[in-house]
């Protein structure tokens, strides 16, 4: 388990130096802001991924929280209550009192059930959104939020929010991969397989699904918050269904049953998404975006029916492929 | 001029409410029967409308276009199972959920690509000179939706209770080992309840395209409000009639006296409720009883 | 859990070699327009005419010689109508294609958010949606081809007043779009001393819009305004005359286009909306001075992209902005280099607020450093839907 | 809570001869389904305590109902002195009460060590700051669960295969896993839910064995079994349930003439 847990940690370095230097070998902004979407949608796939293949809770309101985030962000910057850089913190605690609130009934739910419960949460929030056009701008969106600076130092060019959305990403992964690696992740996989099994165990499921659901969703919240001092808008189109589907997609192609699932996926699915953006209009003049669902609709159909585990499953297997040829190699040897 | 207007609101209430029933029956169907929840249900709405309207485009007159128009989906529903379905090798609630739901894109996107992002229209039936009950008014399309409504509910439920291939259908949905033991091919009822639930919402799409429009999008919301009446409606076809109704009259009511930008929440608010109330069952109270002793 | 940096590096790697893919620059260096329109979601209906206004004016231009004896390239970009998408998509074209200005934007909540990476990185940014918030107040890099909702409205409530309207309800769709509507209607009629007598709104894409309908006849209303996309308007028509409400229907030019007509059938006769000149070009007097531009793009479009529709227009018209100002630019700049691109941006920004008067689609444009939008009032016509087809009020 | 846990504790060094377990008139029913009906008997730490009836008799439900997976009709469950009917399941385990299972439920995404390690919630209480942070408390306590959970995978025999995944397990190893899993928990009393059901006749013995070392270090056990012989030679104390009604109770040998226990088991042609 310690060896488990200093590989994650080496592989985080690892990763953060990628991340730290890509930039300096890609030149431009476009590579950094599409890399900065990967960043902030891979914090809503990996809670996503989490409560799906880890803890079993089908939840469809990430989104929700998202978008929660970002609004309670903008509002409060926007309006100049707060500074810009003390609103995230705000709105963690703001997301996590509302998932507290709202989880405590809704988690009672299984299944289907939890499903269809936490994808109403998700519209009504989208609905609220629009309707209380006093608080939130409506449809248009809420405009004049601020460029966020933090001691003296502004948020402006895109590389300072490539750093700070990758830092949030990585941070939420460590800490995440810690917590799946701890007493806490080992309850909370238990009643996936079996909730009769783990409650004899000892282990109260009601409250470890709270945590991970409020967990996921401050962490949401919290990139929702970067998220809207990034585009500088929070407007509900921003979190809608199509969001869901994005996420779904992610995490679904990058695997669910592992925390790097998400990361993987949310790079595949927005790099493989701009480049259809930007190569299908070669063949299609119009119409290119539905082109692109059908396109990752088969894919998820695909990836579900003939690898469940998703790309991660693939790459997870390399090293054992490895290992076979290299004995087949041995044993021809002999 | 209350009363008309309140019966005007029925009215409306009554017609989305019909369509919801009809919808939530096919979910129900689906689900009661081979325990998919199908989040792609809405994409046979939005395929019946739109497929009629393409075959009435293209000359044919209105009755063999809405029977192509329903043909075509059953074949699309029962491909759905045959290819996504079945072939599912770890089914799992999320795997369902996920593979439906992509089918259903997949489906919109095609036939978004295939016949544009406009909205379309389909005459209505019966002409639209409209029946006055004092000021308010009704189409004569309602009253096709209404009827409609009536004969798939009656249909089904005479089929479920009183055929021996509806009993069949019955038992596999209470025991899928039982119902294989007995002889019941699982895969051959599932795709029968794919077909049976696309050819009904293949239905409901084209009676309510003169009234509503179809277009590429419509499926989306068609769909949701079919899950949450055929939720209400615990999963039987008399429960999702009266949730449909139900709910629709609620939303044509609380549209009308209350607020309209809230209309399409209300109904995810009751669903929410319900469901919430749901899980509060007895034992709860039995266990703070126990602890107090 | 167990390869993280093996399987995560390895996606990375892929995600480089994209990019460095995309990172191509041809040889012979045309004037690249980054022109970024929703071709497909919501506002879809009217970003592909906006793209093909453009492409018609920016065809135009080729086969005149181009500008500067280069040849203008249209870089089209599809936003989707999503903010992130259309943050994103401006990037691209700014960094990765380089393009000396952008031009498209129909739908308000992209424009909006474009304007922050345009702004950043200093690109002029012509756009063509109805939110008046993308030009006032004055932002550096942004400009506007749209009239203000409100001369429009102005002119439907005049014929509607005309024809003895007294009522007058407002329906408008829960969006941004009906948000603007509404506001700048009751601005119009408050300037007229008249309330109007009620306001509704409905969900876009809305299945069902009878009670406020009812709402709207029990209010006693003779005259009702749309503030709405096309499917919703159509069925606020069709609803309100099954219902039977008599009176005056008009609306948003927003439902210009043949897919309206289509669906209103019959009920739709007698509605009145306004529309840019380029609609009505053959019935224009000789002596309008838009009447040139308007029959040329009318039939160039009908030409090549069929049916007209009214997102052509704004199309069109950022296109000729932007064309005008890189006139004046320096031709020895040279698009294909990096940095000589950012000067052209820089000079056709200069010259946009200093272009004098151009004579476009919506009107005659006059920019100035205050004023980033320039139209005068008198840029739109009046119509009506007479007979299945529309004609000059 | 703390309180009364701490009073209980002293309880149970001080009582001697009381029971660990007793069940009062414990009544469960299903709608209308009698499953089990006014239950009573006591359970002492000395005695191996076996529970037996033909199908249906309601065993796995008894275990169910004490377990707290079931809520029970009526009835009290007395546990060290404390009544533990009616409380939720993962507070009966905490109490130090744990079980097995019949069909084995092992979780399956983890590997065997991982499983056993999850045993060790009940005396391992971690915070999810402090999990997520990798607080050098947390990775005090993680190296100890290891370490423990490898313990007891070696003391029942399991621990080269530590790593592998449940799902490859042989049946006699996965129940073998079963109990591990439970002993984990360092309970007071162990409910082995037929825990000799589909093993081979060498695995059963390495079972007896264990079952006898564990009663040796302090450990109190009911045992729900079909597998009579095995029954009658580890237990001490049989308790026989038909239809959910006690009908006898005694030591093995008789339980062996017990009629009426014959009766059951043979069916009504006696």
């Amino acid at each position: 388990m310690n060896d488990r847990s200093f590989k994650t940690e080496i592989s985080i370095a690892g990763f953060a130096v990628i991340i730290v230097l890509l930039p300096l070998i890609v030149k431009g902004n476009y590579f950094v802001s599409v890399m900065n979407l990967v960043a902030i949608y891979a914090v809503l796939a990996m809670g996503m991924g989490l409560l799906m293949g880890q803890a079993g809770l089908i939840s469809l309101a990430h989104p929700a929280w998202f978008g929660l985030g970002a609004y309670i962000s903008g509002i409060l910057a926007a309006r100049g209550i707060l500074p810009a850089w003390a609103t995230p913190f705000v709105s963690a605690v703001g997301v996590g009192i509302v998932a507290y609130v709202v989880g405590a009934p809704v988690l009672r739910l299984r299944s289907y059930y939890l499903a269809c419960a936490t994808l109403a949460l998700l519209l009504i929030t989208q609905i609220a959104a629009g309707q209380l056009s006093d608080l939130t701008g409506g449809h248009e969106g809420l405009l004049g939020i601020p460029v966020l600076t933090v001691f003296g130092f502004e948020f402006k060019k895109d590389l300072h929010f490539y750093y700070l959305s990758w830092a949030l990403c990585l941070i939420c992964y460590w800490f995440l991969a810690n917590l799946l690696n701890s007493q806490v992740g080992r309850a909370i996989r238990s009643f996936n397989s079996s909730e009769i099994a783990s409650a004899s165990m000892g282990i109260d499921i009601a409250k470890y699904k709270r945590h991970a659901f409020v967990l996921t969703a401050i962490m949401a919240g919290l990139a929702g918050s970067v998220f809207c001092f990034y585009i500088r808008l929070a407007i509900p189109s921003s979190f809608e269904f199509p969001l869901l589907v994005t996420l779904m997609m992610m995490v679904v192609i990058g695997g669910i049953q592992d925390l790097h699932g998400a990361l993987i996926g949310s790079l595949a699915v927005i790099w493989l998404g701009e480049f259809l953006r930007n190569y299908m209009k070669n063949f299609f003049t119009s119409m290119t975006s539905e082109v692109e669902a059908v396109f990752f609709g088969i894919i998820i159909i695909v990836v579900l029916i003939f690898m469940p585990d998703g790309l991660t499953g693939w790459i997870n297997r390399i090293p054992s492929w490895g290992k076979r040829l290299y004995e087949r190699k041995q044993t021809s040897n002999q | 001029m209350f009363i008309s207007e309140t019966i005007q609101y029925a009215i409306s209430g009554i017609t989305s409410g019909s369509i919801y029933a009809i919808v939530g029956i096919c979910w129900s169907t689906v689900f009661l029967i081979s325990g998919v929840l199908n989040f792609s249900t809405g994409e046979f709405v939005m395929l019946g409308g739109m497929l009629t309207w393409l075959f009435i485009s293209w000359g044919f007159s209105l009755l063999p276009a809405i029977f192509f128009g329903v043909a075509c989906t059953v074949i699309v529903a029962m491909l759905m199972e045959r290819i996504v379905i079945r072939p599912v090798r770890y089914p799992s609630e999320t795997t369902f959920l996920l593979i439906t739901t992509a089918a259903g894109s997949v489906i919109r996107g095609i036939v978004l690509i295939a016949c544009g992002s406009d909205t379309r229209h389909i005459e209505p039936f019966l002409g639209s000179s409209p029946i006055m009950i004092g000021d308010a008014v009704l189409l004569p399309q309602v009253i096709i939706v209404v009827s409609v409504l009536v004969l798939i509910a009656g249909g089904l439920v005479m089929f479920l209770d009183h055929t021996l291939f509806g009993k069949a259908l019955r038992a596999s949905s209470i025991n899928q080992v039982g119902a294989r033991l007995i002889g019941i091919k699982i895969n051959r009822v599932r795709l029968f309840c794919f077909g049976l639930a696309g050819g009904m919402g293949a239905i409901a799409g084209i009676v309510i395209a003169p009234i509503e429009f179809t277009g590429y999008s419509v499926g989306l919301m068609e769909g949701l409000k079919g899950l949450v009446v055929a939720l209400l409606g615990g999963w039987t076809i008399r429960g999702t009639v009266v949730a449909g109704l139900a709910l629709g009259l609620l939303e044509g009511l609380g549209a009308g006296f209350i607020s309209t930008g809230w209309k399409d929440a209300l109904a995810l608010f009751v669903m929410l409720t319900f469901l919430i109330i749901r899980t509060l069952d007895l034992t709860s109270i039995k266990k703070l009883v126990y602890r107090h002793e | 859990m167990r390869r993280p940096v093996l399987s995560v590096f390895l996606t990375c790697a892929i995600g480089c070699a994209l990019v460095s893919g995309l990172g191509y620059a041809g040889d012979m260096a045309p004037y690249k327009i980054g022109i970024c329109v929703s071709l497909t979601g919501p506002a879809a209906s009217i970003g592909e005419p906006e793209r093909n206004g453009a492409l018609v004016r920016i065809n135009d231009i080729n086969a005149a010689g181009g500008i500067n004896g280069r040849k203008l390239e249209a870089v089209v970009d599809d936003e989707q109508g999503a903010p992130d998408k259309a943050v994103i998509g401006t990037k691209r074209l700014i960094d990765v294609e380089k393009v000396v200005a952008l031009a498209g934007y129909e739908y308000s909540g992209a424009a909006m958010a474009a304007i922050v990476p345009a702004e950043a990185g200093s690109t002029p940014m012509v756009v063509g949606c109805v939110t008046e918030k993308t030009w006032m107040p004055t932002k550096k890099w942004t400009f506007s081809v749209v009239p203000r909702q409100k001369d429009a409205y102005n002119i439907i409530l005049d014929s509607f007043l005309q024809q003895g309207a007294k009522k007058i309800a407002c329906i408008y769709v829960d969006a941004a779009m009906g948000q603007m509507a509404r506001e700048a209607l009751s601005y119009v009629a408050d300037q007229r001393g008249i309330k109007l007598a009620v306001e509704e709104k409905y969900s876009l894409g809305t299945s069902d819009i009878s009670p406020q309908i009812t709402h709207i006849k029990s209010a006693g209303a003779d005259a009702i305004f749309i503030g709405g996309y096309v499917p919703d308007a159509a069925m606020v028509v069709k609803t309100a005359r099954a219902l039977g409400f008599t009176g005056i229907i008009g609306g948003d030019q927003a439902v210009l286009g043949p897919e309206f007509i289509k669906l209103v059938g019959k009920d739709g006769e007698g509605f009145i909306t306004t529309t840019p000149k380029a609609l009505v070009a053959g019935e224009l007097d000789e002596s309008d001075p838009q009447k040139k531009v308007a029959t040329d793009l009318y039939e160039k479009y009908t030409k090549e992209h069929g049916v007209f529709a009214l997102g052509g227009v704004h199309g069109w018209d950022t296109v000729n902005l932007i064309s005008e100002a890189l006139k004046k630019t320096d031709p020895k700049l040279d698009p294909a280099k990096p940095e000589d691109v950012e000067k052209i941006r820089v000079q056709v920004r200069d010259n946009l607020e200093n272009l004098g008067s151009v004579i476009g689609q919506n009107g005659i444009f006059n920019i100035t450093p205050d004023n980033h939008n320039g139209l005068g009032q008198k840029s739109h016509v009046a119509l009506v839907l007479k007979d299945g087809s529309w004609k000059k009020y | 809570m703390s309180a009364s846990r701490l009073q209980t504790s002293n309880l149970a060094e001080n009582v001697g001869t009381q029971p660990v377990f007793e069940v009062t008139g414990l009544t469960k029913h299903f709608g209308g389904i009698q499953a089990l009906n006014n239950i009573s008997f006591r359970l002492h730490k000395e005695d191996i305590t076996a529970l037996i009836g033909p199908n249906g008799a309601g065993k796995s439900t008894f275990i169910n109902v004490v377990a707290g997976r079931f809520q029970p009709s009526s009835g009290k469950v007395f546990f060290q002195g404390r009544n533990i009917a009616g409380l939720p399941a993962h507070e009966v385990a905490h109490l130090g009460l744990s079980r097995t299972f019949q069909l084995e439920d092992l979780f399956t995404g983890m590997t065997v060590l991982e499983n056993v390690m999850v045993g060790c919630h009940v005396r391992n209480k971690t915070g999810i700051l402090s999990a997520g942070l990798r607080l050098p408390s947390t990775r005090a306590r993680e190296k100890r669960i290891k370490e423990e959970a490898f313990e007891i995978l070696k003391f029942i025999g399991l621990d080269d295969k530590a790593e592998e995944k449940t799902t490859k397990l042989p049946l006699g190893e996965r129940k073998m896993l079963g109990v591990a899993r439970a002993l984990a928990m360092k309970p007071q009393l162990m409910m082995l839910d037929e825990p000799a059901g589909g093993l081979a006749a060498h695995e059963v013995a390495k079972l007896t064995d264990l079952i006898h070392k564990l009663k040796e270090e302090g450990m109190a056990f009911m045992i729900v079994e079909h597998n009579m012989p095995f029954i009658m030679a580890i237990s001490q104390r049989i308790v026989v349930l038909n239809y959910g009604v006690k009908i006898a109770e005694g030591p093995p040998e008789e339980i062996k003439q017990d009629l009426q226990v014959i009766k059951a088991y043979l069916g009504g042609s006696i």
